[in-house]
């Protein structure tokens, strides 16, 4: 039985037990090569789960939609293992009690899907200390390490020219599990910290910010850069954070769903080398 | 026997503007996105494309855009505005939705108070449309009652030759024929056959919606939550749409100067409509989704009898979740049978 | 000959250790240069990454940020909480290509006048040398001009 | 609209030959918001102050700018002076422009540019200024001191000698702690338990004191001057009230083996009984675990000989609440199980003690009648070895810090044995001498001199028995020479740790904790005696190895705080606190984690039916220190600091 098939039956095993209340999975989309987040609800319609290595998108996000586990009733959600450490942040972070999340986990490497077993957090903890311990291959990218051996002129440059693009449609923050704030600083204004026009003053501080707000938080899922409508490489940005606090904290987010944020704790002995 | 323009000539036609005073501009690819921009030869353009991903409104409407400078003194504040910088314009490449957008958009900057920043580039800006031979799973240019070669907003319609060798040369407005005067013996009269244009399949019935949205029931419809419940509100298709037009007036400075500033805004958003009080009368995603089809399909037609929808489909091209108008349209559609 | 450049340093500083620092350097009577605009906050836990930011707005060439020793907090562990943020936000910047000699961090205790008055010498010696923030400075000014298109 | 004042002083010359103040004022009087900018030669003196207030009064200021010296020079007399004046004193900023300007400048001109960005970004942030009311929290003058040691009872008799009400809280079964474990006491060798004994007696009848001993903390809500504290009375079954502490239940006990934890299980104790002779109360507790009742329900042997019928075995644990204004903890500490050095052969010789065990060795109420004899056989030792720093300064097996008292009670234990077994011989291993207090040098140097104490320079490697002997091999690194000893009884010195729930316990009562588990200070310098938390202060052994005088000293700081809290109806303090906006707050918890006072508690929002909408920070004012670390680290800038709000920063960095 294909993986999507096994997933479709446990769908609806979960559903016709009453053990979830909705299942969020993928279906197909508008285009062959599309697919889009889905809401199920009842057991019959657990056929239109689709599972395979177009599946990419984080879905976790959906979980923090106000109200959805207020009622304390559980919520199955498709996650490849990035969704996976998203829902221990965002249970570290108080936003969910993550009881009320049934993990059905997957991965996809090469047009391949594979299942992760497992059904809570916890259940993975192997496969994420894994993760923290291998970077995977996909990860490594010229254009990543080109910026790193850039002079900061030129960093500024090139980040000025991806910032021109910018339309401040905040897109990124939007598609962001992390970003879950009632209201974000950008729409706080006063005083109005962050320049909201899209010139690129405004898009230097708005990114800057919003890189600086998920340092040690971000998953790397891609949901922000995909969103992006103007094809900012913003991933980029949260990769290099999130090595700087794997290098200076040995802090890899959301390993467990205890763990400290890295920026509402510290160690006595943290390095200060540039402190003068 | 019609006018054509050989592309061969089309870098001749580009020098001759611009040292006719002209800014030429037209798609092109730009830093992994493609956009209308200014070119200086027609090496530059890409009109290969569908469409370009950002839409030509930027080119009247752009998404900030400075008002005025204000110096704050003890006794006053004193102010000098700007104005959009003057010359004429000729935007080569367009295409028809992207035209027909500019004028849906027409009336609505103009119905009471004439938006200067929108009109002087309006009447600035010549509008050559090539009508479109291609088109993707997302075009619905057609299910708006338009066509891939509208003449609507644009001042002249060129469409393909078969041979690809050029395009024949319709001029649709005073203003398109003005521009092509500089032009004129650049132009060869041919029999060259034109391609067809390509067949945009109608994918909802935007009449049977309007009827639809229209009646009062509708309005607290199921229908509205279960459509967008997978809509992040991230306002990527309003930014992208061409008929979208909201904005909202932001200053920016110190203590002492600073520029007053149109920007964007967008009705996905939650804080679009959020109250002082902490009161929202749009607090859910569904109620902003709702806001954007009602507005482009209902209110919009009934105060300007047209749709606020050119059909160019970015909106579903670009959305992170796969929705979009036409979904929801087609959807309506069949509640509507 | 042209004015040397003169560079503008905001500087961002705890109200127990680097404030009294400072006021020591001046009944100390030691001279230092007057390149540095000092805001005083209870401590460093207080400092944003947010003031950084607005003092580039602002047109700053070099910022300063200090604070008590490890350890001397008044409040215990407000610095060490803030060295972590300016560890994290360092890099930040500097990855986004705002140039890390730009931006300095300083421990000062109240009985440091003297070396405040070097710190501040010193960083004014070295922002003079790098020269103005042209790049930011570039970007503030397209926020101001009309529109090109 | 602001209508701001900027009074610009010259300092007689010490500002005004430095910066032009005539230019300055100009300046100011042309900046938006500036109602009147004026300058004088000294606004602090009485007719400087005066024309300040007359300007705040005929121009009806909302805001004041004073442009002089330090604020932490005269930042209170000017809003002092605003205040008569009838403006919010916070409504008043002060402009260095003294120390932070003309006095570190040496060009004229460039002084009076900076001084005139100091000025105008302070006018800017005086705008934004709100109207403050110092935070006024009422006071329950009733203090709580948490462990019945030396420390704890001499906070608490200081506490109740000054007329305020004291809980006292302890534990076990007496009061007395460690100190009235002890034999004599260094450097003056006077019996503990006679020095000790009398302070139990003075507390337990203090008419101020009310005493819980057998009892425990539960938990500990509020904050300083509101604490409410939830008390488990352990049950001793035992009546209090009828009890006279005859000892005839003692007495007629069965189970006479148990080990005595009281003296170190050296000696032994009944089922039924009071930890000492001397207790405090005397009253007695039954062991649960070791009575023969309890374990196979036939017995009662104790109660048939109770002439006031006082034993209960049905009694339960009680629960009592207290509302309290201040907390001092005297927890203590506990040695160290020195069963990490195999090598030292604790627990597998009978001879080889602690320092605490030959305490109890030494002491005339102990199981030796005070005699120094041999576990093992009862002998006399005519060597022992004395081992220090069995513990301390030892990062690899040990603990890193100094436990500070083992080189004193070791030198102590060489003079009482020297004293007690004539011609006995003692050697002792050490790293170095700390003997550094009152007396206590001059301790050592007799304890060498005229008790012959023989100190060896260096550690030792192993202790194994031979021949009915302990063979204790070292190093003498001052001979630079293995050594060997024979000894008949070897005494580690051991290290002092936190209790083994110091930790949970400090959870418990909201107070914050090293590495080991000792109490954090809240300024090791400058609040010594203070945790981080307000209302809550520390005595003894529980924030760091101390002797008695050190404990001592520390208990009568620590009631002395207590005391200065309970001097006033309400504690006033600068409303300089942080606030949070509930309506943005995500409840992220980030400011929870970075508060270093336990400031920030999680509240619910309940609609009308009473169910839980969401959860926020709230900020509680008395815990609030105002550094304004979570209103940093809040990402939906949903926290601010009243004095140092968002607004006022932004504007003095946009006024500059």
């Amino acid at each position: 039985m294909s993986i999507e098939q096994q997933y479709r039956t446990k769908a609806k095993e979960l559903l016709s037990s009453g053990e979830v209340k909705m299942v969020i999975g993928y279906g197909p989309g508008s285009t062959p090569d599309r697919r889009r987040p889905l809401f199920i609800t009842t057991p019959d319609e657990t056929d239109r789960l689709v599972l395979d290595s177009a599946c990419i998108a984080n879905l976790s996000g959906y979980l923090v939609t106000e109200g959805l586990l207020s009622d304390e009733k559980r919520v199955a959600i498709f996650l490849r293992p990035e969704g996976i450490r998203t829902i221990n942040i965002l249970a570290a972070e108080a936003q969910l009690n993550s009881d009320q999340v049934v993990i059905i986990g997957f991965d996809s490497a090469k047009n391949e899907v594979t299942a992760l077993k497992g059904s809570s957090t916890e259940d993975f903890s192997v496969l994420i200390e894994s993760m923290r311990a291998n970077t995977p291959e996909t990860a490594k990218e010229e254009l990543f390490e080109k910026i790193e051996k850039m002079n900061p002129q030129e960093r500024f440059t090139f980040w000025q020219e991806e910032f021109s693009k910018c339309i401040k449609c905040y897109a990124c923050r939007q598609a962001c599990p992390m970003c879950y704030c009632r209201r974000c600083i950008v729409d706080s204004n006063q005083p109005q910290w962050i320049n909201t026009s899209a010139h690129t003053l405004g898009n230097f501080e708005w990114n800057i910010v919003r890189a600086f707000h998920l340092s040690g938080r971000c998953v790397e899922c891609g949901n922000c850069g995909r969103a992006c409508p103007v094809n900012i490489p913003l991933r980029l940005i949260n990769r290099k954070m999130a090595k700087e606090v794997m290098d200076l904290f040995d802090h890899f987010a959301g390993t467990n769903k205890t763990q400290e944020p890295v920026l509402a704790s510290f160690k006595k002995d943290d390095s200060e080398t540039f402190i003068l | 026997m019609t006018k054509i323009l050989f592309t061969d000539k089309l870098d001749n036609c580009i020098e001759r503007w611009k040292s006719a005073g002209r800014t030429v501009i037209g798609p092109v690819q730009k830093n992994n996105i493609s956009t209308y921009d200014t070119v200086k030869s027609a090496s530059e353009l890409d009109l290969n494309l569908v469409l370009p991903d950002r839409s030509i409104k930027e080119l009247f409407f752009p998404q900030s855009e400075p008002m005025l400078r204000y110096t704050i003194k003890k006794e006053a504040i004193n102010t000098s505005e700007f104005l959009p910088p003057s010359g004429q314009r000729i935007i080569f490449g367009a295409r028809a939705c992207d035209a027909s957008g500019l004028a849906i958009d027409d009336p609505l900057f103009g119905w009471d108070y004439k938006d200067e920043y929108w009109f002087q580039r309006r009447n600035e800006s010549v509008i050559v449309t090539i009508a479109c031979t291609k088109a993707d799973d997302f075009c619905m240019c057609t299910s708006l009652k338009l066509a891939p070669d509208s003449p609507k907003g644009s001042d002249i319609m060129l469409r393909p030759l078969e041979n690809k060798k050029g395009w024949q040369v319709e001029e649709l407005t005073e203003r398109g024929r003005e521009a092509f005067k500089t032009i004129a013996d650049l132009l060869q009269e041919s029999n060259e056959a034109a391609a067809p244009t390509i067949t945009v399949p109608e994918k909802f019935d935007s009449t049977a919606c309007a009827e639809w949205l229209k009646k009062p029931e509708n309005f607290e419809s199921k229908f509205w939550k279960e459509i967008s419940l997978r809509c992040i509100g991230c306002g990527s298709c309003t930014y992208l749409c061409p008929t979208c037009h909201c904005f909202d007036i932001q200053d920016e400075g110190d203590t002492y100067n600073g520029i007053r500033r149109k920007n964007w805004d967008s009705c996905s958003f939650a804080l679009f409509t959020m109250h002082t009080s902490g009161h929202n009368p749009r607090s859910t995603q569904s109620a902003r989704w709702r806001q954007r089809i009602m507005h482009k399909f209902n209110y919009f037609p009934g105060k300007f009898s047209a749709n606020s929808c050119s059909g160019c489909g970015r909106c579903t091209r670009q959305c992170p979740v796969d929705m979009g108008i036409t979904e929801t349209l087609q959807e309506i559609s069949k509640l509507s049978q | 000959m042209s004015e040397p450049f003169e560079p503008n340093i905001i500087a961002f500083v705890c109200t127990y250790c680097t404030y009294a620092g400072a006021d020591l350097a001046g009944t100390s009577r030691l001279k230092y240069a007057p390149n540095v605009r000092i805001i005083r906050l209870p401590c460093t836990g207080r400092i944003s990454p947010m003031f950084i930011l607005k003092a580039l707005q602002k047109g700053a060439d070099g910022i300063l940020i200090s604070g008590c020793h490890p350890g001397d907090c008044h409040f215990t562990h407000g610095n060490y909480h803030a060295r972590r943020r300016w560890m994290v936000f360092r890099a930040l910047l500097d990855f986004m290509g705002v140039p890390p000699e730009r931006i300095k961090y300083s421990w000062i205790s109240a009985a440091e006048g003297l070396k405040f008055a070097d710190l501040i010498n010193g960083i004014t010696e070295d922002i003079r040398k790098i020269g103005p923030f042209d790049q930011y400075k570039q970007i503030i000014e397209q926020s101001q001009a009309p529109a090109s298109l | 609209m602001s209508k701001i004042g900027v009074f610009i002083c010259h300092c007689g010359e010490n500002i005004g030959a430095k910066v032009d103040c005539k230019k300055l004022a100009a300046t100011l009087e042309e900046h938006p918001g500036v109602e009147v900018a004026v300058e004088y030669k000294y606004f602090c003196s009485d007719p400087g102050q005066e024309s300040v207030k007359k300007a705040i009064r005929d121009n009806k200021l909302t805001g004041v700018v004073v442009a002089a010296c330090s604020p932490r020079m005269h930042e209170a007399t000017f809003r002092k002076a605003c205040a008569e004046a009838g403006l919010n004193p916070y409504m008043c900023e002060i402009a260095n422009i003294r120390e932070q300007c003309s006095w570190v400048h040496t060009d004229n001109d460039k002084a009076t540019d900076k001084a005139t960005d100091i000025v105008r970004s302070m006018v800017e942030k005086v705008k934004r200024n709100n109207n403050l009311q110092p935070i006024e929290v009422p006071i329950t003058r009733r203090a709580l001191v948490i462990g019945g040691g030396i420390a704890g009872i001499q906070a608490a008799l200081d506490i109740a000698n000054a007329g305020q009400e004291v809980i006292l809280v302890e534990r076990e079964a007496s009061l007395g702690g460690h100190m009235a474990q002890l034999s004599e006491t260094f450097p003056t060798l006077d019996c503990s338990q006679c020095i000790m004994t009398p302070r139990m007696v003075e507390a337990a009848q203090h008419p101020k004191i009310r005493l819980l001993t057998y009892a425990e903390i539960e938990s500990v809500d509020g904050y300083i001057g509101n604490f409410h504290v939830k008390v488990r009375m352990k049950s001793r079954y035992v009546d209090k009230s009828t009890c006279t502490g005859c000892g005839d239940c003692i007495t007629k006990c069965p189970s006479k083996k148990i080990l005595s934890e009281f003296d170190c299980e050296i000696g032994k104790r009944t089922a039924i009984y009071t930890p000492f002779a001397q207790a405090v109360p005397n009253i007695p507790v039954i062991d649960k675990a070791n009575c023969t009742y309890f374990k196979n329900g036939k017995c009662k042997i104790c109660a048939k000989s109770c002439p006031l019928n006082s034993i209960n075995f049905d009694m339960q644990d009680e629960f009592e609440e207290l509302e309290i204004g201040a907390i001092i903890v005297a927890t203590g500490f506990q040695i160290q199980n020195n069963a990490i050095y195999g090598e030292y052969g604790l627990g597998k010789y009978a001879d080889v003690i602690t320092g605490l065990q030959f305490e109890r060795l030494a002491s005339a109420s102990g199981p030796t009648a005070g005699k120094i004899l041999r576990p093992s056989d009862g002998k006399e030792p005519e060597t022992v070895v004395f081992i220090q720093c069995a513990g301390s300064r030892d990062p690899s097996k040990g603990v890193r810090y100094c436990s500070k008292i083992c080189c004193m009670y070791t030198a102590k234990h060489a003079m009482l044995y020297a004293h007690k077994v004539h011609g006995g011989k003692s050697n002792i291993f050490y790293m170095d001498i700390r003997a550094a207090g009152k007396g206590y040098d001059e301790f050592t140097r007799r304890a060498i001199e005229e008790d012959e104490a023989g100190y060896v320079r260096g550690r030792v490697s192993k202790v194994w028995q031979e021949n009915g002997k302990l063979m204790v091999r070292g190093v003498d690194t001052l001979l630079g020479r293995p050594v060997e000893i024979a000894a008949d009884m070897v005494v580690l010195a051991t290290a002092m740790i936190p209790q083994p729930d110091a930790k949970e316990f400090a959870k418990t009562i909201g107070i914050g904790y090293d590495e080991y588990g000792f109490y954090n200070e809240a300024h090791l310098k400058l609040r010594p005696v203070e945790s981080s938390t307000a209302g809550i202060f520390l005595a003894g052994a529980c924030q760091s190895p101390k002797d008695i005088p050190d404990s001592v000293s520390q208990a009568s700081a620590s009631a002395s705080k207590v005391l200065a809290l309970f001097s006033k109806d309400k504690l006033e303090r600068e409303p300089v606190i942080a606030i949070n906006n509930e309506a943005t707050c995500a409840g992220c918890w980030g400011c929870v984690l970075a508060c270093p006072y336990n400031a920030i508690e999680k509240k619910d929002i309940v609609d009308r039916s009473g169910r839980v909408i969401k959860r926020v920070a709230s900020i509680n004012p008395g815990l609030c220190q105002g550094c304004g670390t979570c209103v940093t680290f809040c990402r939906s800038n949903s926290i601010d600091l009243a004095g140092f709000t968002e607004k006022q920063i932004y504007a003095e960095v946009m006024g500059l």
